[in-house]
């Protein structure tokens, strides 16, 4: 019982911190406001779910999640990623939730707001009573890769142009780069990142439906990153564990004592928070951005 | 009426204005000259309270102001034009004068528009639809609205034509006549110093010559030092 | 459905979203940040009247009356808690508008944990009629009354009032109202209260004309964003016009909608196609100014 | 002749910021552009490096017309600007600043995952590039610092420095020497003499003392034209020199 919930909070950490990677390329090193990160978890979720239901494997899910992500953030990207980052926040929003109505509406597509059950689970006859042990290995090895990955994109020349557009985009104009290039390039990697951890989620759960989607997940990652240190991989990791444990910790506590308020109400409150009071008076997070010494 | 003592200030920790002392007396027209980033623009914000300085005292009306927000030192009978942005552009020519004067309860109009008598004729027009000439003669009659006592200008003719120049030079020298003492920073040093009684010229932060108008006409060096040469 | 019933829903609509985008782009043209906390401020208003209404059993006026000033009571109290803070600290408006979303949250499970997640609604009288083959409550007249009631009211505080007349220069050029002798922090006072005031009372106008839920401004919030984005920042007569053009848009879609045998769901997605073809498009809205490189 | 400027005019608002501005400017000298604030001198700047867009006129580089290209193109054709305020990136050190200035980095996203041999190869040699820049500059030894904690003149270093470290043919400096102590200045424009007989220099400066012991040409602008030009000995004595200045 108390080894499941372990467990359960893993899995979940570790399908979060993937997303806040992948909001922290975006907005800790170049400074894209994407308030619509749900869009990609959920088209990663959907994809994998509605192909598995047709037999294809996890792999294939996952892989077409990405592929469609990456479309979907290019389409994104191409006519906005000029905007005032405020226009930018606005209209991620906005494609997030028209994602979500069409996951609503489309009934004949995605069964509507009764959701996908019988998500296949990869491999679950293999591992059968250790399922979630297994699982806890397979969402922390694609983490770890999605860590890495990360890391050496931020750690290369590729990196440091993006680190510079963050700080001042003019600027590095005036050096010879295509800016927009970066931009729209980055976008691309973090909606496809964004859409592995969909696809964990949605096989995870084995059930999934639109109102698991509501912008509330963006913001919730959001404050992952800024709690934990924007511009900082580990440190959106340690936002990632740090939010976890409160959203999975309040379930946990209703099992065992009575709250005042309601657990639900409570983690969505001290998220609210924690961003609030870290934006005031820690806006560096918990592990603040590391000097970056080069390559060599 | 207003004396400024050994004012260090910048921004950051850059140094622009470097222990500058000037006075202005009642009634008079004091002109700072000097070349760009010589910091008298700073100067005249450390006065108004726009930049904090770093050292030195300010006193107004033999009353010490150092440090008062923008917004105190109007109600003390100060005046500020900046160099751009000196009119509310989205307001008309008459709420531009009524923010001017926004701190007195009955502003006298009739006054400023026999002196602006272009901007009676489009009080009604929007700020942002003037000429540069009557944009400059809004932004020193939004000033005027609350009579002060002493008005700060920052170059009035800085992107006017040379008979524009002339004519809001005019109008900075009726000033005297209504009481006011006026400082002026320029880098228009001639047309400046034809209306001034007494001038500074500064030169990298730091005041390098004082006297009356003619003493700095005269100044053999002037047309050097505003050049570049250091002070000296 | 008639064509009469569509323009009575359209200028109804335009009513509810006209007050809230107006307060919305006034605290946006000042702030020059997003905020998106507006949408709990609208909630927290529909609610305030609810207490005044259901709990306290008075007519709904004075809801809305109630709702008006706790609301901007609320706004005032953000700023002050929170945004004034990080103007103080040199934060920019990006640090902002998060912050912006972390009051947002607080404030509506906040909502949430008092009044449930269900629907409820006030307590008032549905008398209809009827006009041109179409239908309109009494209470979508008094929400289009009161609407331009307090449109001619804030146009002439705008324009007649030295405080209007102050928040609009300190909104032009915050440096020179300063110079001019304004005390800048205390318009901005006014602006917050103005500002939440009005999403308060467009939160009571929803809440009448549909029902209560601690998601009901959010359910709005991007289509009063696509009217500030369309009518141009904090441009007050454009958010009018703006407010308007997208009660008729999204009540005229819908039909168009339900007649390609589309989902009527997709109501929503209406105001945010709008706003992203204006963002593309002309990002400086209808009445905006073409903004300085 | 590297930079033909013919006849271009800038308006913003009804005011005329560039007024019918030509400049022809020759490989491997050291020009100057002075004239009182307003007169246009960083709109011409901006025009040139393709920042601002003109009205009318062109702008040919090396022979090839760059009006109205995006300022990306334009630093890749070989002419590299340098800032009035020093905008340095808050985030990065000074090393990796200068790194980001370098033609030669490789900054696709493939090398970064399949050729990282390549990639290091390139790294190694840009790195051994900025530090002797860096070390011909003297700030070598804060190469490890945030590029915002160096002084004022430090930080002016560092921007000619990335400017140099992008091996322009052509580097447009604007105010590289305001608020910086005469002794630094000097040295700053020291430096650029060293480098003139590799690349072409041109100075937007308030400091004319200066210009006139470093330049080869200074042009003189007011209210948005060329006013004078010449060598500093016959701008020096131009009469209207002196009257732009104190406002004739």
């Amino acid at each position: 019982m108390l080894l499941d919930y372990v467990l359960d909070m893993l899995v979940y950490i570790g399908i979060f911190a993937i997303l806040a990677i992948s909001l922290n390329l975006e907005f800790g090193y170049t400074r894209l406001m994407n308030f619509g990160k749900v869009a990609f978890f959920a088209t990663g979720a959907y994809t994998s779910a509605l192909l598995s239901m047709t037999g294809a494997s996890f792999i294939e899910g996952m892989a077409a999640g990405m592929l469609i992500s990456a479309l979907l953030g290019l389409l994104v990207a191409l006519p906005t990623l000029r905007l005032r980052a405020d226009y930018l926040a606005i209209v991620t929003i906005a494609f997030g939730e028209i994602l979500r109505l069409f996951f609503l509406n489309e009934v004949w597509f995605t069964n509507g707001p009764m959701g996908i059950r019988g998500i296949p689970q990869p491999l679950y006859s293999v591992f059968d009573n250790d399922y979630m042990l297994f699982y806890v290995l397979l969402v922390y090895t694609t983490l770890i890769i999605c860590y890495l990955f990360a890391e050496r994109i931020v750690n290369s020349p590729f990196g440091r142009v993006l680190k510079a557009i963050r700080d001042d985009e003019e600027a590095v104009q005036a050096f010879g780069k295509n800016t927009c290039m970066f931009k729209i390039k980055i976008f691309i990697i973090g909606s496809s990142m964004a859409s592995v951890s969909g696809s964990l989620f949605a096989h995870y759960l084995a059930f999934i439906s639109p109102d698991m989607f509501y912008p509330t997940v963006t913001f919730s990652v959001w404050t992952m990153m800024v709690i934990g240190g924007s511009a900082n991989n580990l440190g959106v990791i340690a936002g990632a564990v740090l939010v976890q444990v409160f959203e999975r910790g309040t379930r946990f506590l209703k099992d065992f004592v009575v709250l005042p308020i309601e657990p639900s109400n409570l983690r969505v409150i001290l998220i609210g928070l924690l961003l609030i009071l870290f934006l005031l008076y820690r806006p560096d997070g918990i592990i603040k951005e590391e000097k970056n010494r080069g390559l060599l | 009426m207003l004396s400024v003592e050994n004012v260090v200030s910048g921004y950051g920790e850059t140094t622009v204005v470097n222990d500058v002392s000037i006075n202005v007396a009642p009634g008079e027209i004091v002109v700072i000259i000097g070349p760009n980033g010589c910091g008298k623009s700073t100067l005249l914000k450390t006065i108004f309270g726009l930049v904090r300085p770093g050292s030195g005292k300010i006193a107004f009306n033999g009353e010490d102001i150092t440090g008062a927000k923008p917004f105190e030192l109007v109600r003390k009978g100060m005046g500020f034009v900046p160099q751009t942005e000196n009119v509310f552009a989205s307001l008309s020519v008459m709420e531009n004068l009524e923010m001017g004067g926004y701190t007195i309860r009955a502003p006298d109009l009739e006054e400023i528009f026999r002196m602006f008598p272009v901007l009676e004729e489009k009080k009604k027009e929007r700020a942002s639809s003037l000429s540069g000439g009557e944009r400059q003669m809004l932004a020193m009659a939004r000033a005027l609205m609350t009579r002060p006592k002493l008005l700060l200008l920052d170059e009035p003719s800085a992107g006017l034509a040379p008979k524009m120049v002339e004519v809001v030079m005019e109008k900075i020298k009726e000033l005297r006549e209504g009481d006011s003492s006026v400082l002026i920073i320029e880098q228009n040093a001639k047309s400046a110093l034809s209306i001034a009684d007494r001038g500074y010229i500064m030169v990298m932060g730091k005041k390098v010559f004082e006297g009356k108008t003619h003493e700095i006409l005269d100044h053999k060096e002037i047309g050097r030092l505003y050049l570049g040469k250091r002070g000296g | 459905m008639f064509l009469t019933q569509l323009v009575i829903n359209s200028v109804v609509t335009g009513s509810i979203y006209v007050l809230i985008a107006i307060g919305l782009t006034i605290v946006y043209r000042v702030l020059k940040f997003a905020n998106f906390s507006h949408a709990e401020l609208i909630t927290f208003g529909a609610y305030m009247a609810y207490i005044v209404n259901v709990s306290l059993g008075m007519d709904l006026f004075y809801g809305a009356l109630a709702a008006f000033l706790l609301t901007g009571a609320l706004g005032i109290a953000t700023d002050r808690l929170v945004f004034k803070k990080l103007r103080k600290n040199g934060s920019n408006v990006i640090s902002m508008m998060i912050a912006s979303i972390g009051i947002g949250l607080v404030l509506r499970q906040s909502i949430q944990e008092k009044w449930g997640p269900n629907q409820v609604w006030y307590d008032i009288e549905t008398r209809t009629f009827e006009i041109f083959g179409g239908s309109i409550t009494e209470m979508q007249v008094y929400i289009i009354l009161i609407s331009i009631a307090l449109i001619l009211i804030l146009h002439f505080m705008f324009t007649r009032t030295k405080l209007g007349k102050a928040m609009r220069g300190v909104s032009d050029n915050p440096q020179l109202a300063m110079a001019s002798g304004i005390d800048t922090e205390k318009i901005l006072l006014w602006v917050w209260f103005i500002g939440g005031g009005l999403a308060g009372i467009g939160g009571v106008f929803r809440g009448a004309d549909t029902r209560l839920v601690p998601l009901l401004g959010w359910e709005i919030i991007l289509s009063a964003f696509a009217v500030v984005i369309l009518g141009g920042i904090g441009s007050f007569y454009g958010a009018i016009i703006a407010a308007y053009i997208l009660g008729f848009a999204e009540n005229f879609g819908v039909s168009i909608l339900s007649d390609l045998s589309i989902s009527t769901g997709y109501r929503p997605a209406i105001a945010f196609m709008i706003l992203i073809i204006v963002l593309i498009v002309r990002p400086s809205g209808i009445m905006g100014k073409k903004e300085a490189a | 002749m590297i930079l033909e400027v013919n006849d271009i005019e800038k308006s913003f608002g009804g005011i005329k910021a560039l007024d019918g501005v030509s400049v022809s400017i020759e490989n491997n000298t050291i020009s100057g552009l002075i004239g009182p604030n307003g007169s246009g001198k960083t709109t011409l700047l901006n025009t040139v490096s393709g920042f601002l867009a003109p009205d009318k006129g062109t702008v040919y580089f090396g022979g090839k017309d760059i009006t109205s290209l995006p300022p990306f193109q334009v630093s890749r054709l070989g002419m590299t600007r340098t800032f009035q305020i020093t905008r340095l990136f808050r985030g990065m050190t000074v090393l990796e600043s200068m790194l980001l200035a370098s033609k030669t980095q490789d900054d696709g996203l493939f090398p970064v995952f399949f050729n990282r041999k390549k990639l290091m190869e390139t790294e190694r040699r840009d790195v051994q590039k900025a530090v002797e820049i860096l070390d011909f500059l003297e700030i070598e030894h804060m190469k490890h610092e945030y590029a915002v904690a160096l002084s004022g003149g430090q930080q002016k270093l560092l921007s000619l420095g990335m400017a140099l470290m992008a091996d322009p043919r052509m580097v447009l400096l604007d105010e590289p020497v305001a608020g910086v102590n005469p002794t630094l200045a000097n040295k700053i424009f020291e430096k650029v003499m060293l480098e003139k007989e590799k690349r072409t220099f041109l100075v937007v400066e308030h400091n004319i003392d200066i210009l006139m012991n470093f330049c080869d040409i200074i042009y003189v602008m007011n209210k948005g034209r060329i006013v004078a030009s010449g060598t500093p000995d016959e701008v020096q004595r131009n009469e209207t020199v002196i009257d732009v200045y104190l406002g004739g």
